[in-house]
């Protein structure tokens, strides 16, 4: 509850730093990646990484509306393990039937959306209808989900079969001029995110139910809708993820996702998000999913320290980018 | 007649070698459980030590074991904890990781991991020219991880071979591809990759061909995952070869440990079992189709 | 006369390029209480804000005793004996009562707490002030009354030498501001500076010594309040005459009722309701505080759990939720505007779209029109805001409540709630805002008007319906709208209405 | 922001429901494992639970303040680790002066205490000073601590010199009239932590600024010296927790405390503690701790379900339990 009384004055007052923040790092860590390995800024690296950032980025997006209604969603990284599960078990059952083909990847879209609504809507339900608190609801789920693929899996790991395989990778390494399909992805799904957030009723909800669920009720906003709606799109979304992340590498196993639902959380208070929910931006969503994947990226280009620390100077970075950010209301 | 209990405390699937091992403890089980009515197991998979020792301790509080098959998460804390079980007169196996302290086990079965890094480490000597470059893929930072690289680093040793570059993939596909990937875009160059492990094998073989470089000769992974071996029997030039550490190893602890219980064999000892190079020659010895890893 | 306890000497204070309080002098002294009236955003919260403390002048002098002084924070000003209850609700609302009452200052003995003082103290305070809720309650429980109470029992239990208190009695009854201003003279006796607030002009005739009237950032007026009547007053603050407050009323309409209501329970708080409505009527519900009307109507615009029929133009319907009450076209205006009527952190356009949104928005919201929208909201209900995309938090009391008003008619429901309309507001846009109700009703509308204010129900309303304890007491219409017969079905005291019987 | 208008008052017009539903759910996990085997309530496995539990539940006391000022901290697990990395080194270093005995073993003590002292002090300082959001310090501290003990370590283990384990050992196993000490110490924690948030002016303060932190700086509490102290408490726990973790395995790793602040703040949340703040209850947190040790516990006792199952049930169950709690304002 604390902050949002003044976080958003602090933003009018101070549009230039919480805006620009996160910009700011970003481009202090491209400007970083540049000066220690030259191949940082090819267009293979560059693509590599977008690539690879679109299936938290496109989660991410998700979580953006969860959170600015003042939710969370801790199950997202177990979930899409368990649908990419699903979705491998369900194209290889299907496969004497259909045959490779585009109808079976079709099939295996499919799975993946409605198992992402599905996964989504029941976590929403739980959280809206019995009114349990968010981190509970998906802490729970989150255990489940992972448990259910470790299940399907008999422990070990689910790999599609090989002809279909090599038939759906180009959703993953294909592409149009040169871009490929991860990218475009994430690219559209932020763009109808960033509309939908600041131009669509929908956005502007989440915002007033987040910022305080009472008034947006008084004001005959229907909130256990909204909510369920944002936990929907969420699911939603890891579907979609999922439907780019399975052609990668064509498998599922238990440690699918693992953390993704803390890199998820992280970008998207990284760029700007507020926690406690009442405001949210997609772009600087982005921009946070762009900043947790530099600092990989960039710690595997260089050998500077020890791979040990890796996970020590990751969470510096996101502590000064935050810093950066906030810096204006330090004395607050 | 009295119905015995072994309890079985092994770690959590949580990458593809444990699953393996998984399967193959789950499998012994049911397995031995139809053979022997009179026996009783209790499987605990633990996602660390404090949980794997919490595990052992409610074994003995309340399922009475009789014999305990252990596969550490980590050798140092399930030391106290085990020895603790022993004590109490229970017969203990201990599996692949051996505890900080000798004489605890009545029965010992293992890989030996620093013979896993020398057997992959010659390996690779032997197939690349002078001067050859490669980048190599670590494991979970734990000392398994430690043994094998320590081993590797031993058998390469005064030959001509340049590492470019180490990171640790987790024993975890996405993360080995991550790394990949970056590997390829710092280093114009590369002759061989080690990945020590074929689920990180799977991720780099991946980044590689979706990278389109050619410079790649081949790439080593290791554990004999299934999918992998068939292809160094298909002869396919990028997966020359493959490193056994087999996770049965856990059902043979089982059998062996139940074997003992039943019969008064004398079954105590060491079962060391090497790793082996598996190379298109041998790779159907190898090869068990039915398994999931 | 005596040194002044506190005084501002020239103060301005700008928010960003705003300046909105210029050069204002005043003096408290101890002994005395001093009324400092003016329209909305003339700048009086603002001037207690910085005689207390919460804001720095950023031109002038604050002097305690003569001596000038800067307060570094709240604390600093407490220590020198001024406090200050805020126009809005400063409690923590997941504590209870003992905890807000005593929170920064609680009593202890070694290590511990010392509950037992602390309940019987507060006990004791809210005895003073005749509230009878109890020490263990949840604050969020209470009702606004029994918080402003409870934040006078803060103020009072921090024995202040200089009390400033802004707008009291807004939220209170007749009853209740009589022993609040019997607490009031209490401490002038004993010698406090109280400086008070209020748009309720026959408060201020009685209980203040000094006047100070501000309008637009500046003293207008000032001096001793004895000379003043209420009509001078309010010509001084609104800067014009202002006579007939209430519009004329016209011929009752007469017309099939729009909305039936019979039998509503609101469990808990309201049991067996009945009325009728009819177009082009305002309806006055009178009752003392606590009496359910806002549980009442609440629950009939699904925001509680009620039962009963409501047929509206002949046809039954249910209201289960407030998106269904709004398609069916009833508007409700909350009596809360701070935890339930605005989102304080976001600007004037989000929130006067807040519950009309879908009229602006196709596929996506046209931010053009919602500024127009705006820009007719703020002509028609005068509100004035110093920055249009600041917070609406940084808005006066008053503009809050015109905006929310604006708001609660955009959707341009058939039936309109209005709960307490005018809380807060000023005498002149009071008559604006009475003016304008009755043209919606005169367009067609009915109307609906809750109010803890006498005069208000019965200049305004052409029928009343009064509440006693959740039940309707009596309904009054025409020459029978008069001060007893309201006061006397709000105390229970018999019914003249057979119409009540029946529904009993 | 949603909950904390709703919530207090179904306290009081269902003080039944969320006291008893912890309980209640307690009882009912107890009544299930003592159906499935007769030795779930012998003394020994009780005792086992109990000190097990002991880790999780003092650093869940600390939690419990933390969450109740509207704060939060991710990093208590891998701070846990970092700390018992530490400890071991000191006192490995210090063997050969100091030699086997109580001085060696105070001062491993006093090295946990003040090192989780500065721990805590640490991530307050950076979200009371520099005011960012508790999630991302925390996060990032987590990161920092999990990497650093993985460096010590060299990937590997640190291990307590055997002689020393030896010695030391008794403070896990060993105890007063077979109560063991770790069951000792989280009584006291949680005696102390009882009156600290029921009966001094601390847990007020706490309440109060995790309702309103405006309303609090008005009533002259010092804010940020109060969040800070949460977090100061929570580290010294934490410190308070190594200590008995030590001797039970001799050791610290990369794994050690994993997801533990998952457990600790999971485990305050069913025990009633409402985490946006202004609410929170002990004795709530213990109850928490103890259902979930004791779902591990029995599903330990009996192999009905396969173990790669495990996760869901506990899933399930830790829903459930809030479920029970929060029953009554299903409706709101
Ligand atoms: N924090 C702020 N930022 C910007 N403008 C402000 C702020 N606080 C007050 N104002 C502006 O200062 C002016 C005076 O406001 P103030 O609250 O003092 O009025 P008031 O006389 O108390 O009115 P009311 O009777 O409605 O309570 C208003 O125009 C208001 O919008
Ligand atoms: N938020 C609340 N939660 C629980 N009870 C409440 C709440 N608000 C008010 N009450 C209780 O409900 C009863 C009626 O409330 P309220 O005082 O709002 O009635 P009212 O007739 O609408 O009066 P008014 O609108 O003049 O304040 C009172 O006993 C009050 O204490
Ligand atoms: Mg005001
Ligand atoms: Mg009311």
């Amino acid at each position: 509850m604390s902050d949002t009384t003044t976080l958003p004055r602090a933003h009018r007052a101070l549009p230039s730093m919480t805006v620009i923040g996160p910009v700011l790092a970003l481009v202090l860590l491209v400007l970083i990646g540049a000066a220690l390995n030259p191949n940082f800024l090819a267009w293979a690296n560059v693509s590599n990484v977008l690539a690879r950032s679109a299936f938290i980025g496109i989660i991410a997006v998700g979580m953006t509306f969860v959170i600015t209604a003042g939710g969370l969603d801790l199950s997202v990284g177990s979930m899409a393990a368990f649908i990419a599960g699903l979705m491998i078990l369900v194209m290889n059952a299907a496969l004497p039937t259909l045959g490779v083909g585009v109808p079976l990847v079709l099939l295996g879209m499919a799975t993946a959306l409605v198992a992402g609504l599905a996964a989504g809507f029941l976590n929403g339900i739980l959280i809206t209808r019995l009114g349990i608190e968010a981190f509970i609801v998906t802490l729970g789920s989150m255990g489940i989900y992972r448990s259910l693929v470790t299940w399907l899996a008999d422990g070990g790991t689910l790999s599609l079969d090989f002809t279909l395989r090599s038939f759906y990778q180009p959703v993953y390494y294909g592409g149009v001029l040169g871009v490929s399909w991860p990218i475009i992805v994430f690219a559209v799904t932020v763009v109808l995110g960033e509309i939908a957030m600041r131009r669509m009723v929908f956005g502007r909800h989440c915002a007033a139910i987040g910022s305080n669920d009472q008034v947006a009720r008084y004001s005959s906003v229907n909130i256990a809708r909204v909510r369920l709606m944002t936990y929907v799109l969420l699911g939603l979304l890891v579907g979609v993820a999922t439907i780019m992340y399975v052609p990668r590498l064509g498998s599922a196993s238990a440690s699918t996702g693992l953390l993704w639902e803390l890199e998820a959380i992280a970008a998207v208070i990284i760029g700007g998000t507020v926690l406690r929910g009442g405001f949210g931006r997609v772009w600087g969503t982005v921009i946070g999913v762009l900043i947790l994947s530099l600092i990989g990226n960039i710690l595997n280009l260089t050998d500077l320290v020890s791979p040990y620390l890796n996970g020590a100077i990751q969470g510096a970075i996101i502590i000064l980018a935050v810093i950066l950010q906030r810096e204006g209301k330090a004395g607050a | 007649q009295e119905t015995k209990v072994i309890g079985v405390s092994i770690p959590a699937a949580t990458h593809g070698w444990a699953g393996g091992m998984n399967y193959f403890a789950q499998a012994a089980v049911e397995r031995l459980e139809q053979t022997y009515p009179q026996l009783d197991f209790v499987l605990a998979t633990a996602s660390d030590p404090g949980k794997q020792v919490n595990d052992i301790e409610d074994m003995v509080a309340t399922r009475h074991i009789d014999a305990l098959v252990v596969l550490p998460f980590e050798s140092e804390p399930l030391t106290g904890p085990v020895q603790a079980v022993a004590q109490s007169g229970a017969w203990v196996t201990v599996v692949d990781r051996g505890l900080s302290q000798e004489g605890i086990e009545d029965l010992y079965v293992a890989g030996d991991n620093s013979g896993f890094g020398r057997v992959s480490g010659a390996f690779m000597a032997s197939q690349l020219p002078e001067g050859g470059k490669i980048v190599a893929l670590r494991g979970i930072p734990t000392t398994i991880d430690n043994e094998r690289v320590a081993g590797f680093e031993s058998a390469i040793e005064g030959k001509d071979i340049e590492v470019l570059g180490m990171e640790h993939g987790n024993w975890n596909r996405d993360d080995a591809f991550t790394v990949m990937q970056d590997f390829l875009s710092k280093f114009p160059e590369i002759d061989a990759v080690w990945a020590s492990d074929d689920d990180m094998a799977i991720g780099v073989l991946a980044a590689i061909e979706a990278s389109g470089r050619e410079d790649v000769k081949f790439v080593l992974g290791g554990a004999g995952m299934k999918e992998m071996v068939k292809r160094t029997m298909d002869a396919d030039p990028m997966i020359p070869a493959n490193v056994t550490y087999p996770p049965s190893m856990i059902a043979t602890a089982i059998e062996v440990t139940a074997l003992g219980l039943v019969s008064n064999a004398p079954v105590s000892g060491e079962f060391i079992i090497g790793s082996v190079l598996v190379t298109p020659q041998n790779a159907e010895q190898f090869y068990y189709p039915d398994s999931p890893f | 006369m005596s040194t002044p306890a506190l005084e501002l000497a020239g103060v301005s204070r700008s928010f960003g390029p705003v300046e909105v309080l210029h050069g204002v002098t005043i003096a408290l002294r101890p002994g005395r209480v001093h009324a400092l009236i003016g329209e909305n955003g003339a700048g009086k919260s603002t001037t207690m804000k910085i005689l207390s403390g919460y804001l720095a002048p950023s031109r002038g002098e604050v002097r305690v005793a003569g001596a000038p002084a800067r307060f570094a924070s709240v604390r600093e000003a407490e220590a020198a004996g001024i406090v200050l209850i805020h126009q809005e609700f400063n409690l923590a609302e997941q504590l209870t009562v003992e905890q807000n009452l005593f929170l920064g200052r609680e009593i202890r003995r070694g290590w511990l707490l010392d509950k037992p003082a602390m309940r019987a103290r507060a006990r004791a305070l809210l005895d003073r002030l005749s509230c009878a809720a109890g020490v263990d309650r949840v604050v969020s429980t209470l009702s606004n009354s029994d918080k402003q109470m409870l934040e006078i029992a803060k103020a009072l239990a921090r024995e202040a030498r200089v009390l400033i208190m802004d707008e009291p009695t807004a939220v209170l009854t007749r009853a209740e501001t009589d022993i609040l201003l019997t607490q009031v003279r209490a401490l002038r006796d004993a010698g406090t500076a109280v400086l008070f607030t209020s748009h309720k002009l026959d408060e201020v005739r009685e209980i203040a010594d000094d006047l100070t009237i501000m309008r637009d950032g500046a003293v207008v007026w000032q001096g001793e309040a004895a000379g003043m009547s209420e009509h001078d007053m309010a010509e001084a603050m609104v800067g014009r005459e202002v006579s007939g407050l209430y519009p004329a009323k016209p011929p009752a309409p007469g017309g099939a009722p729009v909305l039936e209501v019979e039998g509503l329970d609101v469990p808990g708080h309201a049991e067996g309701v009945s009325f009728a409505l009819r177009a082009g009527e305002i309806l006055g519900v009178a009752g003392l505080i606590g009496s359910g009307r806002t549980e009442t109507f609440e629950g009939l615009c699904g925001l509680r759990p009620a039962r009963g029929r409501i047929r509206l133009d002949g046809r039954e319907v249910r209201v289960r939720s407030p998106a269904e009450a709004k398609a069916l076209g009833l508007g409700y205006l909350t009596e809360d505007r701070k935890t339930r009527g605005l989102l304080l952190t976001k600007s004037l356009r989000e929130n006067l779209t807040l519950t009309a949104l879908e009229r602006f928005a196709r596929l996506t919201i046209d931010t053009a029109a919602e500024e127009r929208a705006l820009d007719t909201a703020i002509a028609e209900f005068d509100i004035r805001a110093g920055a249009r995309n600041g917070p609406v938090g940084n808005l006066s009391g008053g503009n809050q409540q015109k905006l929310l008003l604006a708001r609660t008619l955009l959707p341009e429901p058939r039936i309109v709630i209005i709960d307490e309309p005018t809380r807060g507001i000023d005498i002149g846009t009071r008559q604006q805002i009475y003016r304008f109700i009755r043209e919606l009703a005169a367009s067609g509308r009915s109307i609906v008007v809750i109010s803890s204010e006498m005069q208000e129900v019965i200049g305004l309303a052409d029928r009343v319906l009064v509440m006693c304890r959740g039940r309707v007491a009596g309904e009054l219409e025409g020459e029978d709208i008069t001060e007893a017969q309201i006061v006397r079905l709000a105390m229970g005291l018999g019914a003249p209405a057979p119409a009540a019987e029946e529904m009993a």
